[in-house]
């Protein structure tokens, strides 16, 4: 299936729910939609655009919103579906229901950026240390790393 | 003047000295063989082609250090190396290759020295499996578990196959069996049967791959030697070198037509002869991957005992045919 | 009985620090639990100020074994991004190495089997006969591990006559070896017995828990990136996706087998049909704002990165998936019910590589060389300042 | 199923030479192009400082001792050092003024003795013409 003929099954099935829909690059779609359209949408996709497959959830920072992609691929396309939630709220709901392998990565998520991911089956903190300081999220822009000094095992300066 | 013989012959020839050096040899053979079955070269800077080496990780490990868990059963933790060591060694006094006088049966060599050395070398499996319960760690818990697992699938056919030679010989003692097959050598060969099964029994009982199941690294880390360090893990390391060299005597005096010719000429016979059992068992080790516990018990008890029982029907058959 | 048996942080099977929690009754696993994060490097917060040339090396170190792979995917997307055409030699170039990789990568795979089944005559051989790629590869960029190839544009460095010959010959002699290997690896009978319906991921879960690479191709999921979104040259070459149906570990060892002998394939295409001409085009120091999805199929499955540009020389954000994040979902459902056995086989045949999975937190921002005195200097201070707060608890539940 | 597939190979291996090399004793060549440690031909910088800015492991460093007589001190981490010959790549000069030897047994017990430092005077090159020849009077190395 050419890449026109999915963008325009998309604009068809999801009608106004899209808000985004471009193909800037051959195989590659991005879709946008609403965080309460989220659950719908992959659904959709995953049952008539046969995007079972998740390759992964990335989060960016915008400053005043988390912008969330979800990285799906089918045999023919890869769909990159796009939401966004406004920081002070930061939740979006769990597709683990419709999608089982994505639980690492809303854990990764709840980690990274302090998303709250609702629904989650399994909450825990998946990479951050368990001693890590509460309220800590280090993909976030306004966190940053002051670099030590370097010392040199040894003695000298 | 007894007395003192009877320390040379405890501490030096045939006793602890001896094995030790002869032990380090073998397992120094067994690792180079190995290594050139890999295309590697094996120990090669300690000594002369690296026959040091087994003796320089004795030292090293003597010299590391020794913890005993906390949670471990402390004094039972301690005291098993040794045992298992002096259990071995003793077996290694019995084998016919010294101080033995056919007519007459003595201290080291009788009737039923055969069902003794086996016993003898049944021993350091259970010492293993008590070593592993009382360090009281997962790992080793499960190692015992599997030590006591493997040893229910290959002591039976190992029993089997040994007393066959025995059964054709009539006799109970190792020095007369030797005997008896110096004599009629053709007769050796109706126990080859017996002596694959014996090789591979063998083998399991050296928790050697396939059979290295109880103490597989990349399963469950040391099993049986998890928490052993030190001075004890190196008295364990002695333990199965000492024990492939008696079981490899063992076999050698049983299938493989003892070790005649007098102390010069029976000792070349015994090393030749070892060294030979030892090649197969490496070989074996080289050839095969690790197979699970339950693998074990099935194909010991599906091909290993009835091979044996086999060997056993023919041994009895040729026996009333000789008689 | 039941009780926990730890995999991990440090244990034999695992060649990089992760923890499997056991709960084993018997010799039977009734649970499995994974905890990540002993190997975090925070590469993606460091992406973030390194300029597009430094992040090459950056992204090339999130592994070791797979280091093009990673670096490949980064540049393509970066070439993307910067709307650059490199030369066909050099993209000829890039993805021989590619397959040379793989190659290797298979090879390595093929032997830590053998270990881990503790057949170690395989694992030596297999390993012997990795060293004709590796040498290869050496030749080729310079280094045998991180082969620093590629540039925003292109690659660096240029093949000659000689060694085309030189590769051709390796590759003879490799696809000899792979077929021994196959007939070994299928026939050793005490081998088979261990990885025949070891491992079992039926094609609906290796499906619904989005396993990728040999690990669902294992599975009859016939997913591969260089056929499903074929880019630079992948369209222009011959060659097939290796799958099994048998879902078990030795269906993993046929796929990787299989895919070794496309992989010689591919490599002769690409040396037969090399282009003539440069190797790069010069590429700008900024990329115009704008986002890009790159995919690549690494050895171990679909390596994803999204990248998106802000105008600067850095990137705004430079997110990496690698293949062993996807296939813990996927291990985890593997090993229920197996033996302990098993356990080492079973995760090693996702060809786990922890640290390509884990790469995201940031401890330490600095040049890699600083890392370790940086951490131990952190560490240090926060186990006394630890030390100090709580007293160490006796018979400390695992806290999760 | 067949028993012992391996036994051909594991006996013919049994009396041919290991494949694996006796090292320290005795020493593999490394090819060509090999990619060891970096060092500086002092006569050629021009101290553009492109390798100093694209080092991915801010290995080099750059710093000046003399404003008015044009002198610098390029020190190279070789601690830090990948290894990924970028900076190389990225000197303008023609011969380049960076360049990489094939040692590969740098390890050392101390940090210290692993930095290299020169100090030098800027290099002036002419048009790119006579750029192999350029002035070599300005050079004075020091390791």
């Amino acid at each position: 299936m050419p890449d026109i003929e999915i963008v325009e099954n998309l604009k068809r099935d999801l009608g106004e729910k899209a808000i985004e829909l471009s193909n800037p690059g051959v195989r590659r779609i991005f879709l946008g939609v609403a965080p309460r359209d989220l659950l719908p949408a992959v659904t959709l996709l995953r049952d008539k655009y046969d995007c079972a497959y998740l390759a992964t959830i990335s989060g960016l920072d915008k400053g005043d919103a988390f912008e969330l992609l979800y990285h799906f691929a089918s045999p023919a396309v890869n769909i990159n579906l796009r939401t966004e939630i406004p920081k002070s709220a930061p939740s979006i709901a769990s597709i683990c229901a419709v999608i089982p392998g994505a639980v690492l990565y809303e854990r990764e998520l709840q980690d990274m950026f302090g998303i709250l991911v609702e629904g989650l089956p399994d909450p825990r903190p998946l990479v951050l240390p368990d001693d890590w300081p509460a309220g800590n999220y280090p993909l976030r822009k306004d966190w940053k790393f002051e670099r030590p000094q370097e010392v040199i095992p040894g003695g000298k300066p | 003047m007894a007395a003192l013989r009877t320390l040379l012959y405890l501490v030096v020839y045939p006793g602890l000295l001896f094995l030790f050096v002869y032990s380090t040899f073998c397992e120094w053979f067994d690792r180079k063989i190995y290594a050139r079955l890999q295309n590697r070269m094996g120990p090669t800077h300690t000594g002369r082609f690296g026959l040091l080496q087994p003796i320089a990780d004795f030292v090293k490990l003597l010299a590391k250090e020794d913890i005993v868990p906390e949670a471990a059963d402390k004094r039972l933790f301690s005291v098993l190396p040794i045992i298992g060591l002096a259990v071995v060694s003793t077996a290694g006094l019995l084998l016919p290759v010294w101080n033995f006088d056919l007519a007459a049966p003595g201290l080291t060599s009788f009737s039923g020295d055969i069902i003794v050395v086996l016993y003898l070398l049944s021993l350091p499996t259970l010492i293993l499996f008590l070593a592993a319960w009382s360090s009281a760690n997962p790992f080793s818990t499960i190692g015992g578990a599997r030590v006591l697992t493997m040893l229910f699938g290959y002591e039976v056919p190992l029993f089997l196959a040994v007393l066959g030679p025995a059964i054709l010989a009539d006799s109970w003692r190792l020095a007369e069996i030797a005997a008896f097959y110096q004599a009629k050598p053709l007769l050796l060969l109706t126990n080859l049967l017996g002596f694959i099964v014996a090789v591979i029994a063998v083998q399991a009982k050296l928790e050697r791959t396939p059979f290295d199941i109880p103490h597989a690294e990349t399963e469950i880390v040391g099993g049986t030697f998890t928490e052993y360090s030190g001075k004890k893990l190196a008295l364990f390391r002695l333990t199965f070198d000492i024990e492939m060299v008696v079981s490899s005597g063992l076999l050698a005096a049983v299938f493989l037509g003892g070790f005649p010719g007098g102390a010069f000429i029976g000792f070349l016979h015994f090393v030749v002869k070892t060294l030979f059992v030892i090649f197969l068992l490496s070989l074996l080790r080289a050839l095969t991957s690790r197979i699970r516990v339950d693998q074990v018990v099935s194909f010991a008890w599906k091909f290993l005992a009835p091979l044996a029982v086999l060997q056993l029907l023919v041994t009895i058959l040729l026996k009333g045919l000789l008689s | 009985m039941s009780f926990e048996i730890p995999i991990g942080p440090q244990h034999p099977a695992l060649k990089e620090p992760i923890s499997l929690r056991m709960t084993v009754e018997g010799e039977v696993i009734t649970g499995v639990d994974i905890r990540l994060g002993y190997n975090h490097r925070g590469l993606e917060k460091l992406a973030e100020d390194r300029n597009w040339i430094q992040n090459i090396y950056l992204t090339e170190r999130i592994c070791g074994i797979c280091s093009h792979s990673h670096a490949t995917c980064y540049v393509q997307g970066v070439e993307k991004l910067m709307e650059l055409a490199p030369p066909r030699r050099g993209l000829y170039i890039r993805y021989l190495v590619a397959e040379l990789e793989r190659i290797h990568s298979h090879l390595l795979w093929l032997g830590v089997a053998g270990h881990e089944a503790g057949f170690d005559s395989f694992f030596m051989y297999t390993w012997r006969d990795r060293e004709v790629v590796m040498d290869l590869l050496e030749m080729i960029s310079g280094n045998r591990v991180h082969y620093a190839i590629n540039t925003i544009g292109g690659v660096r460095r240029d093949l000659d006559a000689g060694q085309i010959a030189k590769i051709l010959e390796g590759i003879v002699t490799l696809r000899k070896r792979s077929e021994y290997y196959f007939y070994i690896g299928a026939n050793e009978p005490s081998f088979v017995a261990r990885i025949a319906g070891v491992g079992y991921l039926s094609k609906e879960n290796a499906v619904a828990l989005c396993a990728v690479g040999p690990v669902a191709r294992a599975s009859g999921v016939a997913r591969d990136v260089r056929k499903d979104d074929p880019w630079a040259v992948y369209d222009e070459v011959d060659f097939e996706v290796a799958t099994a149906d048998s879902c078990d570990v030795l269906g993993r060892v046929v796929v990787r087998v299989k895919e070794l002998l496309e992989s010689y394939k591919i490599c002769e295409q690409l040396l037969k049909s090399l282009p003539a001409g440069d190797i790069a085009v010069k590429a700008p120091r900024k990329a115009k704002p704008g986002e890009v999805v790159s995919r690549y199929e690494a050895p171990r499955g679909e390596n994803i990165h999204y990248i998106k540009a802000n105008g600067t020389d850095k990137p705004e954000r430079l997110k990496v998936r690698a293949p062993t994040l996807a296939n813990y979902p996927a291990t985890v459902e593997m090993l229920r019910k197996g033996f302990i056995a098993d356990i080492p086989l079973i995760f090693a045949a996702i060809d786990p590589c922890i640290c390509c999975a884990e790469r995201t937190v940031t401890l330490i921002a600095a040049g890699s060389g600083e890392e370790s005195v940086v951490r131990m200097s952190d560490l240090r201070r926060r186990a006394i300042a630890r030390h100090q707060n709580a007293p160490v608890k006796r018979n400390a539940v695992w806290p999760l | 199923m067949k028993i012992a597939v391996f036994l051909p190979e594991l006996l013919r291996h049994l009396f041919k030479k290991p494949a694996t090399v006796d090292y320290p004793f005795k020493k593999l060549e490394v090819p060509k192009d090999f990619r060891g440690t970096p060092y500086l031909n002092p006569e050629m910088c021009i101290v553009c400082k492109a390798c100093e800015r694209d080092c991915p492991a801010e290995a080099i460093e750059i710093t000046s001792v003399n404003e008015a007589e044009k002198r610098f001190k390029m020190i190279i981490h070789n601690d830090r050092c990948i290894h990924c010959a970028q900076c190389v790549d990225s000197c303008p000069t023609t011969p380049k003024a960076m360049l990489m030897d094939s040692l590969f047994e740098i390890a050392d017990d101390d940090r210290h003795k692993m930095k290299k430092d020169w100090v030098y005077v800027r290099a002036v090159l002419k048009p790119k013409a006579a750029a192999p020849a350029a002035a070599p009077q300005a050079a004075e190395p020091k390791a």
